[in-house]
C-alpha cells in the first residue's frame, strides 16, 4: 500500500499494465518524454522504451485512429487526449470506428483500447478546458464510459478498462489529479496525501467495470453522482444535514441499474448531479431510468442538478460549478416535496 | 504591381465536358509506356519528386510491357491477372443484375478499374492486411476468396459472414487481409497506419496497404495518415485511386491547384508514385516495389493509381446526370482487361478464342457462385440472420442493458 | 398552394431563400451541378450561379468549418452534409466552434449557418446511412436542433432556421423524403402527391422554431415523437385503437416544453418514441422533463420506444425500426399500469 | 534486392538535444540574407517551388537590408514596428509577472517571435481578418489596439469585452480584424479560408490571414483548409508559425520527414514560401507579397515563419524538463528585437541611447494599462461581468428554457 494521488495512481496503472503485458502500448500528445501535461505518463517512456510510450503529433484523430488499427492488430493502445475538450476531432474514429468495429466485422476484428481524457472543470480552464462530454460517448452503442472519483478506484478501473476487451472511454475528473475537491473553493484543499482513503495498492489489481459504489448508506434520498461530484454530494450532504445515501456510479456504460434502483426503492427520493451540461445530459439517462423502475416508490420527481446550458465560463467558473449549495439546496427541496 | 484592384470572384471548378458535350481528354497528358525511370529501392524521396508527375506505365499500344518497370510477372501469373479481373467484371455484372431484382439492396462495382485492386494483391504476403474501401472487391478475388461467401454478403442471407449487419460489398475477411469496410469516407487511411505502426512495434515484418477515393482524399483521416506515417516512417502503401468521379464530382474538386494527388506525399517526405491503373504489369511492379521498400524499413509511399470511374457511382446512381455517356469509351488509358488480353496475346500466350472460353468459364464460375447462395437465400428471399443477431457483438460480453432489450425484441 | 414531396418543399424553401436574401449561399458534396443525391437542391445552382450554389471536396469538416467563416462574415450559409451519418467529422466545427462563437465573443461574431443532414433509417442503409444523431446535437448549448415530419413544416421550418441569427441544425427524415411512411414496411406508401396534407404555399413562409404540433386530440395518452415517428405514432394509436394525444416536436431544441407539459398533465401517461439508440437518446430528456413538470399527474412510468442501443443493422432493418407494432404495445403497456 | 528481411522496428523522431546537452543547431541551415529570389507576383505555383525550402532574409549581419525583398519599408514605420514588438514584450512580461501574482488564471507570451504578428499586421489592410492563434497578440498591439482592453480582458475583470468568458489572452477584436480565438487547435484554419471565400463570393476585396503553430498543422482544419483554400482559390494568407515545439513536442513531430512545413503547400499547388520569422524586414515583404497576391485575386499562399519559441510554452509550463535551457541563446536566427534595432542602428536612425528611452517608455506604457486595468478589477480583486452574462449570446435570443436557468442561478 501506499499512498498516492490520483495522477500517481494512474501512471501505477500504466506501469504495471506495461509491465504485465507487453502489447500495451501508451501514446499521445506530450505523453512520451515529457511524461503527459498532467504527468500521467511520466516515467513510463524511460522504463519501456520509445516503441511502447511516445509522443505524437497534434491530431487527436490520428492518435484514436492509429489506436484503432493498433488494436485491430493486436495491441492494446491506451491512449491519451490530453483534454476532453479536445476529443471531438476523434469522434468519428471513436463512434464510427471503435465502437463498431466488432460488430461490423462479426468479430473478425476487435478493438480493445483504451481513451484516456481529463475531464471537468474547477481549475479555471475556461470553455476549452472544463468540458465533461460523457453523455457523448454513453450515447454510442460500442462503448463503455468509466468516471473514478479517487485514486484506488482510479488505479483498479484504469487496470479494468485495459484488459476490457473493447473500447472504454476513461473520463479523469482533472480536479480530483491532486486531492478530493468537494467544491468548496474557497477552502483549501487537502492532498490525497492526507487521505486514508487513498492508500492504493502497488501491485495489480481490478476494480469490475459496471459495478457502482455506495459511499454512505442513507435512508432519505439517494444522490447518483460520479467523477469530481462525488465529493460535492458528501458536502452538500453534511451542509444539508440529510441522511443521504451517496452512489458514485463509476461506470456510466455499462450501468449499475440494479444498486440504483435497490437505493431509490430504499429511500424514494432520488437528485441526480454532474458537471455537464443539462440537456440531454446522462442525468436525463438516469431520471429515465429510474422514474421506468421505481416509479411506484418515488415520493417526488427526481431533481438534476448540473451544468447550465451554457459554454463553461472562465471568470464565473464558481457560478457555473454545481456546487455543494445548489445541491444543498436541491435535496432540501427534493426532501420538501409532497 | 499599381494596376486598381478588382473584385475577386470565387473559383469553382469545373470538369472539361457535361452531358451533352462531346467527351474530350486532350488536355490529359500521358507519357509513353516505359518512360519514367524506377528508382532504388532505398531512394530518398527528395531524389524521387520526379515520380509524382509522370505516369509509370509498362505496356505499350502495341500491348508490349516495356521500360524499366516490365519486369515482374511470368505468364501464369498474367493469365491468372487477367482471370481474377474476368472474374470480378462478370461478379459485378451479374450482381448489378441481382440489384435491380431487388435481390439485395444496394451494389457498388469496380467496372474499368479491375487492374488495380488486382494487380496489387498480388504484390503482398500473407499476413499483410488491405484497408479497403467499398471499390476494392479485386483485393478479394485475388487473394481467391470464395465467390459464394462474396454474393452470400451481398444478399445478407443466412450464410452471409457478416450476418445481415453490414451493407452489401462492405466485406471483412481477416483471414484474406482484408480489413472491414466502413461506410465513413477515409477512417481506414490512418487505421491502416496504425496496423503498420503496430507491426513495426511487434517487430513484424507485416505491411498495411490503405485505399483511398480521389475524392475522399479531402477528408481528415487522408492528413492524419499522412502526418502519421510520415512521422513514424510507417510500413504502409498508402494507394489513391484516382477515378476521376468522386459520385457527381469531379476529381477537380479534391485535387484543387494540384497536378497530381501523388504530389500531396511531397509535404510529408513520402516517396509518391504515379502510376497507369489500367495497366495490370504497371500496377504490379509499382505494388511490389512498395511493398518491398515497407518491409525493408525504408517506411511509407503514396501510389496514385490514374484509372477511370467507368459505371455508376453505385446502384443508386445515374451518371449520365452529370458527365457525358461517351466518356469512358474514350478514356486514354484504355481498359484494363482489354490491355491485360492484348499484351498475353502478343506474347503468343494467347488468344481472342480463348479469352472467349475463359469468359463463358468465368461466367459460368459466377453463376455457379450465385446459384449456390440464391439457394441459401437473398435480402427478400428465405432468412437472414435472426434479430437475436443485432445485440451479438456489440460487446464481447453482452451487459445487462442489452440482454434486456434482446428480451424486449423477442428474441 | 402546390402539392409537393418533402424533397421538393425543401428545394422549394432554399429557392425562395435565395430569391429573397443574396446572403444566402448553399453548398455541400454534390449539392451543385447534380442537384444532391436526394435532389434536394437541384436547379439552384443553374438559376443562382456557381458562387452561390457549388459543389465541395468530400470534407464536412471543411464545408461547416468554412461555413462558419461565411457566417462570421456576414453570409447565411445553408450547407448539407449527405446523410447524417457522416456530420462526426464536423462535430469539431459544429460544438465547438459555430455553436459558442456569439458566446465567446460577446456577440461580436455569429453564426447564423443552417447545417441539414438527411436521417433515420427504413431505406435499407445500413449502419451508416440510417443513424439519428439528434441528441449529440440537443447536449450541446449554442444549437438549436429541428426535425420536420411533413412537407409543409420542412418548408416553413427550414426558412425560419434560415432566417435564425444562431446555427440550426435541420434533421430531414429521409423515409419521409417521398411519402408519409408509418413503419408498416411491408404495405405500399403512397407518396405525399397524393395527400392533402402536402399542399405546399409556393412562397415564402416560415413556421416558428420552437412550437410543437398537436398532430391528433386525445385524452388517454400523450405520444412525443417526431420525424418519421409521427407517422408510427398515428398508424401504433390506431392498431392499439386508444385515444392518444400524438405532438410532433418538429423542434427538439428549444423544445415547446409547455405543450408537452399540458397534454401530459390532462392524460396522466405518456410515451416517447424516436429511431435513435435508447441510452443518452433524446427521449431520456423528455422523460427527464416529464417526471419533473408532471411529477403528480402521471398514473403510470414514461415508456421509451427507441432504436436498440446496437449498431443499425441491415437485412435486421425491421427488427431494430421502432415500428408501429412496438409502439402499440408499449401504449397498451403504460395504459394498463396501475 | 534478395537481403534477408529484417524486422521492423518503429521510428520515433527525437530532437537534437534533450535537459542535459549542450544546445546546438548546427544541423540548421540558412542561406545568407538576401539570396533568395522574389518571383513575380502572378507567378504559377509550380515555377517557384524552391520557395519552399530556402529561407527569405534580408536582414544581415551586419543590419543591413540586402537582397530582392528588401524594399518595402521606411523609416518611421520601422521605428514603429520596433516599437510594436517592444511593447509586446513588455506587455508578455508584466502579465506572466501578473499571473505568478494570482491576478489572473493564465499566460501565453509571444517572446521571441514578436516579429512574425507584428510585421504580419502592417502589410493588411482595414477591413481584413487575422484567424489567430493563441500567439498572435503582435497583431493587435500592431493595429493599435488599446492595451488597457488587452489586459481587461486577461484579467477577466468587469471591462473584460468578452465579459469574463473567454480565458486569457483568447482575445476577439472584430473592428481590429481579429477573429476570435479558441481553444481547440486549428479550427480557425478552415474558417478563415471560408471567410475569404465569402469575400470573394460577395464581390469585395478583403482577405483574410489565417495563423497556425508548427504543431498544429497536424491537425485535420489545417487539410481542409488547404483543400478548400486550393479548390476555390481563397484569397488568404495562409501563416504557419514554426517556433520549433509544440508544448514539450520538438516540430519534428509534425514535420515527420518532410524538409519544411512550406512543402506542404506544393501538394495543393499553393505557393508557399519560407521566411526568417525574425526578420521584421522579410516578414513584412513576403506578407506584403502574399497580400497583394491574394487580392488581385491570384488566390492564396502559404507561409512558413521560421522562428524559435524563446519563453515557456504558458504560465503552466516549465521547458528545462524537455529542452536545453541554453537553445534560446544560441538560436541562430537571432532575436527580432535587437536585429530591427541594429538595422535601424545601421541605418543611422536610431542608436542604443535611444533604444534604452524608448524601453523605458514603453514599459511606462505598459504598466499604465495595467494599472488602469488593476484599478477595475483582476481575476481575483474586483468584480468581474455577472453570472447573468453566462447565460446571455448563447442565443440571440434568450430561449425558455435558459431564462429558467438563469432564475435558478438567482441571477
Ligand atoms: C464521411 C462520408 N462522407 C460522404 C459520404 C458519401 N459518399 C459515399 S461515396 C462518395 C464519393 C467517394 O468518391 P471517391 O473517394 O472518389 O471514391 P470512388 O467512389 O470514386 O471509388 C461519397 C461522397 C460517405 N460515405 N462518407
Ligand atoms: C484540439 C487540441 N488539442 C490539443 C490542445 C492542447 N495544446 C494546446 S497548445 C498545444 C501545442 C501547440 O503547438 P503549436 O501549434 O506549435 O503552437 P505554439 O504553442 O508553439 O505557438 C497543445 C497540444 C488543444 N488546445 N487543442
Ligand atoms: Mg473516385
Ligand atoms: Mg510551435
Amino acid at each position: 500500500m501506499k499512498r498516492m494521488t490520483m495522477i500517481e495512481a494512474i501512471r501505477s496503472a500504466h506501469d504495471v499494465a506495461m509491465e504485465k503485458d507487453e502489447k500495451v502500448v501508451v501514446f499521445g500528445e506530450d505523453v512520451g518524454f515529457f511524461g503527459g501535461v498532467f504527468r500521467c505518463t511520466a516515467g513510463l517512456q524511460e522504463k519501456y522504451g520509445k516503441s511502447r510510450c511516445f509522443d505524437t503529433p497534434i491530431s487527436e484523430l490520428g492518435i484514436v485512429g492509429t489506436a484503432v488499427g493498433m488494436a485491430a492488430y493486436g495491441l492494446k493502445p491506451v491512449v491519451e487526449i490530453q483534454f476532453a475538450d479536445y476529443f471531438y476531432p476523434a469522434y468519428d474514429q471513436i463512434a464510427s470506428e471503435a465502437a463498431r468495429l466488432r460488430h461490423r466485422s462479426a468479430g473478425q476484428f476487435t478493438c480493445p483500447l483504451v481513451i484516456r481524457m481529463p475531464t471537468g472543470g474547477g481549475i479555471f480552464g475556461g470553455q476549452t478546458h472544463s468540458q465533461s462530454p460523457e453523455a457523448l460517448f454513453t450515447h454510442v452503442a460500442g462503448l463503455k464510459t468509466v468516471i473514478p472519483s479517487n485514486p484506488k478506484d482510479a488505479k483498479g478501473l484504469l487496470l479494468a478498462a485495459i484488459e476490457d476487451p473493447d473500447p472504454v472511454i476513461f473520463l479523469e475528473p482533472k480536479r480530483l489529479y491532486n486531492g478530493p475537491f468537494d467544491g468548496h473553493h474557497d477552502r483549501p484543499v487537502t492532498s490525497w496525501k492526507k487521505q486514508e482513503e487513498s492508500d492504493v495498492d502497488e501491485g495489480y489489481y481490478t476494480i469490475p467495470l459496471g459495478k457502482a459504489r455506495i459511499v454512505q448508506q442513507g435512508s432519505d434520498i439517494t444522490i447518483l453522482a460520479y467523477g469530481t461530484m462525488v465529493h460535492v454530494a458528501q458536502a452538500a450532504t453534511k451542509q444539508a444535514n440529510i441522511d443521504a445515501e451517496i452512489i458514485d456510479l463509476r461506470t456510466l456504460l455499462p450501468l449499475d441499474i440494479k444498486t440504483i434502483e435497490k437505493s431509490v426503492k430504499k429511500t424514494g427520493r432520488c437528485v441526480v448531479v454532474h458537471e455537464a451540461t443539462k440537456t440531454s445530459g446522462f442525468g436525463a439517462e438516469l431520471c429515465a431510468i429510474v422514474q421506468e423502475l421505481c416509479f411506484y416508490h418515488l415520493e417526488a420527481p427526481i431533481a438534476r442538478i448540473t451544468g447550465w446550458d451554457t459554454p463553461y465560463p472562465h471568470a464565473q467558473e464558481w457560478d457555473y460549478f454545481p456546487g455543494p449549495k445548489r445541491l444543498a439546496k436541491a435535496l432540501l427541496n427534493t426532501m420538501e416535496t409532497k | 504591381m499599381s494596376e486598381p484592384i478588382k473584385p475577386l470572384s470565387l473559383h469553382v471548378p469545373e470538369p472539361g465536358c457535361r452531358p451533352g458535350d462531346e467527351p474530350d481528354f486532350s488536355d490529359f497528358e500521358i507519357p509513353k509506356a516505359g518512360q519514367t525511370r524506377m528508382p532504388e529501392i532505398d531512394a530518398e524521396p527528395q531524389d524521387m519528386r520526379d515520380m509524382a508527375f509522370s505516369i509509370i506505365r509498362v505496356l505499350n499500344k502495341r500491348g508490349e510491357a516495356v521500360g524499366p518497370w516490365a519486369q515482374y510477372l511470368d505468364v501464369d501469373r498474367l493469365k491468372q491477372g487477367l482471370e481474377h479481373m474476368m472474374i470480378l467484371r462478370a461478379l459485378d455484372n451479374r450482381m448489378m443484375s441481382a440489384q435491380r431484382q431487388g435481390k439485395t439492396s444496394f451494389y457498388l462495382q469496380s467496372l474499368g478499374e479491375e487492374a488495380v485492386a488486382c494487380a496489387s494483391q498480388m504484390a503482398l504476403q500473407k499476413g499483410d492486411m488491405n484497408f479497403p474501401t467499398y471499390r476494392q472487391a479485386g483485393l478479394l478475388i485475388a487473394n481467391d476468396y470464395p465467390l459464394e461467401m462474396m454474393i452470400n454478403q451481398i444478399y445478407s442471407n443466412k450464410e452471409d459472414p457478416l450476418k445481415g449487419r453490414q451493407l452489401p460489398v462492405f466485406y471483412s475477411a481477416k483471414e484474406y487481409g482484408f480489413f472491414s469496410i466502413s461506410g465513413n469516407l477515409g477512417t481506414q487511411y490512418s487505421q491502416a497506419v496504425g496496423w503498420a505502426m503496430a507491426s513495426a512495434i511487434s517487430g513484424d515484418n507485416k505491411i498495411a496497404s490503405a485505399w483511398i477515393g480521389d475524392g475522399s482524399t479531402s477528408e481528415s483521416d487522408f492528413h492524419a495518415a499522412l502526418v502519421f506515417a510520415s512521422t513514424y516512417q510507417a510500413p504502409v502503401i498508402l494507394n489513391v485511386v484516382n477515378n476521376q468521379w468522386a459520385i457527381s464530382t469531379f476529381q477537380g474538386f479534391a485535387s484543387g491547384n494540384a497536378p497530381t494527388f501523388a504530389a500531396r506525399g511531397h509535404g510529408f517526405g513520402i516517396p509518391s508514385l504515379l502510376v497507369d491503373g489500367n495497366d495490370y504489369l504497371a500496377v504490379y511492379a509499382v505494388a511490389s516495389w512498395a511493398a518491398e521498400r515497407a518491409r525493408r524499413g525504408f517506411g511509407p509511399c503514396l501510389i496514385e493509381h490514374v484509372t477511370y470511374r467507368a459505371g455508376a457511382h453505385s446502384s443508386s446512381d445515374d451518371p449520365s446526370a452529370y458527365r457525358p455517356a461517351g466518356e469512358g469509351a474514350i478514356w486514354p488509358l484504355g481498359d484494363p482487361i482489354e490491355r491485360l488480353k492484348n499484351h498475353l496475346i502478343a506474347l503468343d500466350a494467347w488468344s481472342e478464342e480463348r479469352h472467349e472460353q475463359k469468359s463463358a468459364q468465368v461466367l459460368d464460375q459466377v453463376k455457379q457462385a450465385q446459384k449456390a447462395s440464391e439457394a441459401i437465400g437473398t435480402l427478400t428471399s428465405g432468412a437472414h440472420a435472426s434479430a437475436r443477431n443485432i445485440f451479438e457483438d456489440v460487446y464481447e460480453t453482452m451487459p445487462p442493458h442489452l440482454v434486456k432489450q434482446r428480451q424486449e425484441a423477442g428474441c
